[in-house]
């Protein structure tokens, strides 16, 4: 049988069946504990790796360790904003409930690491830099993806009819999705005071590995924690919405 | 094709010239806004001079966003938007149209009106030029990018804040070029940049900013 | 609430068809798997209590409204961005579309160029007919509820279209005036049009009996 | 092609070409000096006018650093590795303040070479190296204008 069939067809399949609340329901009991206890672990280990293992820098010293966090919440902040405008593109073209709810969960965790990754990178450049906050393209854009996120959050409850505010949501997501190369792309573009890219960038990582395995253990464990905070949203989500279907109301019988 | 285009704008020029003070409101809220710096700033020529590009950029940015809550409200609300939804016409082509003719009324106004702000600013004359096509490449942005925002929040009854609160962090960027132009260019410095860039928003938002109000307006109309 | 069939269309009309179709508004359901069919020459007149979908059915057909479940075809083609049918179809809803700066008589030529026409001889020999010459050149603001009604109506005329959707097309209508509307719909249905509306009282001893097709929701 | 697929196929021209054309006119504006930083070699062409704020970006000279008499005031060159903008600054300097460190100074020129800095900034660059490795990258850093045959942008 053709690989790549059957690969398809596992998406397919899996594409359905998390496309019915009901299914996703199931499936999201299963993943999110996984996920909780691998974002545990992952932290965990960065955290030691990171604070007690990892040299100190030749320049910065031991505050430069801050970037176990800033790092992480900032590709996070990008990478919840990119499956956010994903999800709203397919919720949007197939109609697919599931991925409104995505949408909508992701915005409050998305704002929360976008505020981290600002935080920390404001404690961070106020002694290596000399100042709090600089208006660099790097630091406004960012800042710009906060209000994005909040916007969302705020056009969404400003619906009374829950799908109404799904659909509106999620063309705000797909329209906002410009300002995500350009986070990316700023360091680059204009030569800001904050640095170049570490990690992603021609020529691997301007990081030995001592200094570069907690950073990525960190990441990891980070995503894990926005699929754990994505699951356990969803999931309320999903049985609020579906409160007055048979399955839910089974399962409300089954518990008590 | 343009003739659905003409169709649509004479209708909303036709509106707009029997309801005059929408076209006076947003020019007004202009001219005080901007007004207000020199009133409560240090009567310094130099400071006024140096504020003057970014104060008068502001104002356009929040005329602009003034005049976005009635873009397609009267039409929700007479039943006008629901019959456009249901024309076999094309409504992006009908949604040009309103952006194009909501522009002229507000954005371009606004624009042939800058230089005469600005010599209240008492901005040199090389820079009234600056600034003069800065909003005349940068405003019909601001109108395209803000129509999404006004068609997402058509059928809320108090969308005015929020209006404001999606719509603003988009227009950052072209509110730091433009500005940024006029600054520069007082300081002797080539200005291409910014105008590419300017270009280069104007152009994104004219293509993909129809769909995307269309989009929106689909989705909120129930 | 019940699903209601109604008589397959025939090969030669038209036919417009919902099929398991749902509404769902907050958190309630209005209707579920609903089904119905219209073919030419019938008239299907919604009722139901207030509340119960009646508008948002219409608006689901009309496809101005977003459609929960199901789906809805016209001549077996779905109707979401077909040109066919929205070519085919008028719509009067609860609000008029008309725009208080114009005139009647300009209203009704923005109406006429959208559809692709331009005779202002026509658009007085309408006014004419609905009763509402004498206020052609009016601003629209100035005319009486029942006069905007006669003049929304008046949209019905202006190229024919054979399919009617009519929300509560008698509210405010005077006696006069609903009996050329009345006049009107038998027209259109004797000619294969096909009508759909919602009204509070019943149709069944108006001129409407021999087309009429109920649904209640 | 029937009228839906030509209506689609115009839409996608027009998106591809709307697009196509927004990106050329972006990296048309990236190839154009948008910042607004005034490099050393600005500096030198007497690209500034006197009394304006401007931000000058470049490396700190090896050997420059001076402190006057009042102890607080730091004065040294900023360069590009060719042209030198000398700067005076009162107040505490960053912890990465040091030669051959890439800085931002923000302020006005008083004379034609000096400008009076009201900020200092310390711009870090995206290599991470352990203390124990350091000596090396540390020469290499105050030594970077040594070997520099041409201007050098930060």
């Amino acid at each position: 049988m053709n690989p790549f069939v059957t690969v398809w067809d596992f998406f397919g399949r899996l594409y359905h069946r998390l496309a019915s609340p009901r299914e996703f329901y199931k499936i999201s009991r299963f993943t999110t504990p996984v996920f909780g206890l691998l974002f545990l672990l992952l932290t965990a280990a960065g955290t030691y790796l990171g604070l007690f293992v990892a040299p100190a820098d030749y320049q910065q010293g031991d505050s430069f360790r801050i970037i176990y966090v800033h790092v992480p919440s900032a590709w996070l902040s990008l990478f919840i904003y990119m499956v956010m405008a994903t999800a709203g593109a397919i919720g949007l073209i197939w109609r697919m409930k599931m991925a409104y709810v995505v949408v909508i969960c992701s915005a409050p965790i998305g704002a929360a690491f976008t505020a981290l990754a600002l935080i920390t990178g404001s404690l961070w450049g106020a002694p290596i830099w000399g100042t709090w906050w600089e208006w660099d393209a790097r630091l406004t854009s960012e800042l710009i993806l906060l209000f994005l996120y909040l916007g969302a959050m705020a056009l969404y409850y400003a619906f009374d009819d829950r799908k109404t505010g799904e659909r509106a949501t999620a063309v705000l997501a797909v329209v906002g999705v410009v300002i995500v190369p350009i986070i990316h792309y700023s360091v680059e573009w204009w030569s800001s005071l904050h640095q170049g890219a570490t990690v992603f960038r021609a020529g691997g990582p301007a990081m030995p590995s001592s200094m570069l395995t907690p950073l990525l253990l960190m990441a990891l464990g980070f995503t894990f924690f926005y699929g754990y905070c994505l699951f356990l949203r969803a999931q309320n989500m999903v049985l609020h919405n579906e409160r007055n279907s048979r399955w839910v109301k089974d399962l409300i019988n089954e518990l008590e | 094709m343009t003739n659905t285009f003409m169709l649509y704008a004479m209708r909303e020029w036709q509106l707009l010239f029997r309801n005059s003070s929408t076209l006076a409101q947003p020019l007004c809220f202009f001219v005080i806004i901007a007004l207000l710096f020199p009133l409560s700033l240090p009567a310094e020529n130099a400071l006024l001079q140096r504020i003057g590009g970014g104060v008068i950029w502001v104002s356009a940015v929040l005329a602009t966003l003034l005049s976005l809550e009635s873009m397609f409200k009267p039409d929700y609300h007479d039943g006008a938007l629901e019959q456009w939804l249901i024309q076999p016409r094309s409504l992006t082509l009908a949604v040009v149209a309103k952006v194009f003719s909501q522009w002229s009324a507000t954005g371009l106004i606004l624009t042939l009106f800058a230089p005469v702000l600005c010599l209240t600013f008492r901005i040199p004359v090389e820079q009234i030029w600056v600034l003069f096509v800065g909003l005349l490449l940068g405003t019909p942005s601001l109108t395209l990018i803000g129509a999404i925002g006004a068609a997402l929040t058509v059928t809320l009854h108090r969308g005015g804040v929020l209006l404001a609160i999606i719509i603003l962090p988009l227009y950052i960027p072209i509110l730091i070029f433009g500005a940024g132009m006029v600054t520069q260019s007082a300081q002797g410095a080539d200005i291409t940049g910014q105008i590419y860039a300017l270009a280069a928003i104007l152009t994104l938002a004219l293509t993909l900013a129809p769909f995307a109000i269309v989009g929106a307006l689909r989705a909120t109309i129930d | 609430m019940s699903a209601h069939e109604i008589s397959a269309a025939d090969s030669h009309g038209h036919c417009l068809a919902a099929n398991n179709l749902a509404c769902q508004r907050g958190e309630r359901w209005l209707f579920e798997g609903l089904n119905l069919t219209v073919s030419s020459g019938t008239c299907l007149h919604v009722i139901g209590a207030n509340g119960s979908g009646k508008t948002s059915l219409l608006r689901m057909l009309c496809g101005i409204s977003r459609i929960d479940r199901g789906d809805i075809t016209w001549q077996q083609k779905n109707i979401a961005g077909n040109d066919d049918y929205f070519s085919g179809l008028a719509y009067l809803g609860h609000k008029d579309g008309l725009k208080n700066e114009f005139t009647a008589a300009e209203n009704l030529e923005f109406y006429q160029r959208l559809n692709f026409e331009n005779d202002p001889a026509k658009v007085d020999e309408i006014l004419a007919e609905m009763g509402i010459l004498a206020c052609a050149d009016l601003p629209t603001f100035q005319l009486s509820f029942g006069q905007r009604r006669r003049l929304a109506l008046a949209r019905l005329l202006l190229v024919p279209r054979p399919l009617w959707v009519l929300d509560e097309p008698f509210t405010g209508i005077d006696q006069a005036g609903r009996n050329l509307i009345e006049r009107l719909c038998v027209e259109h249905l004797a000619a294969g049009g096909i009508l759909i509306l919602t009204n509070h009282q019943s149709l069944r001893s108006g001129p409407l009996k021999p087309f009429l097709n109920e649904l209640e929701l | 092609m029937s009228p839906t697929q030509k209506r689609r196929f115009t839409i996608v021209a027009i998106i591809l070409l709307g697009v196509g054309l927004a990106t050329f006119l972006a990296l048309r504006a990236f190839q154009e000096n948008i910042e607004y930083f005034l490099t050393p070699k600005q500096v030198a062409a007497g690209e500034f006018e006197p009394g304006q704020r401007y931000r000058v970006a470049g490396l700190v000279r090896k050997g420059s650093v001076s402190t006057l008499d009042d102890g607080v005031t730091h004065r040294f060159n900023v360069t590009d590795c060719k042209f030198d903008v000398t700067v005076q600054y009162t107040g505490i300097l960053p912890d990465l303040f040091r030669e051959g460190q890439a800085i931002v100074a923000n302020g006005a020129f008083s004379d034609t070479q000096t400008m009076i800095a009201a900020q200092v900034l310390a711009k870090h660059d995206e290599n991470y190296v352990p203390n124990e490795a350091a000596d090396a990258m540390m020469l290499a850093q105050a030594n970077a204008c040594d070997d520099a045959t041409d201007s050098v942008s930060y």
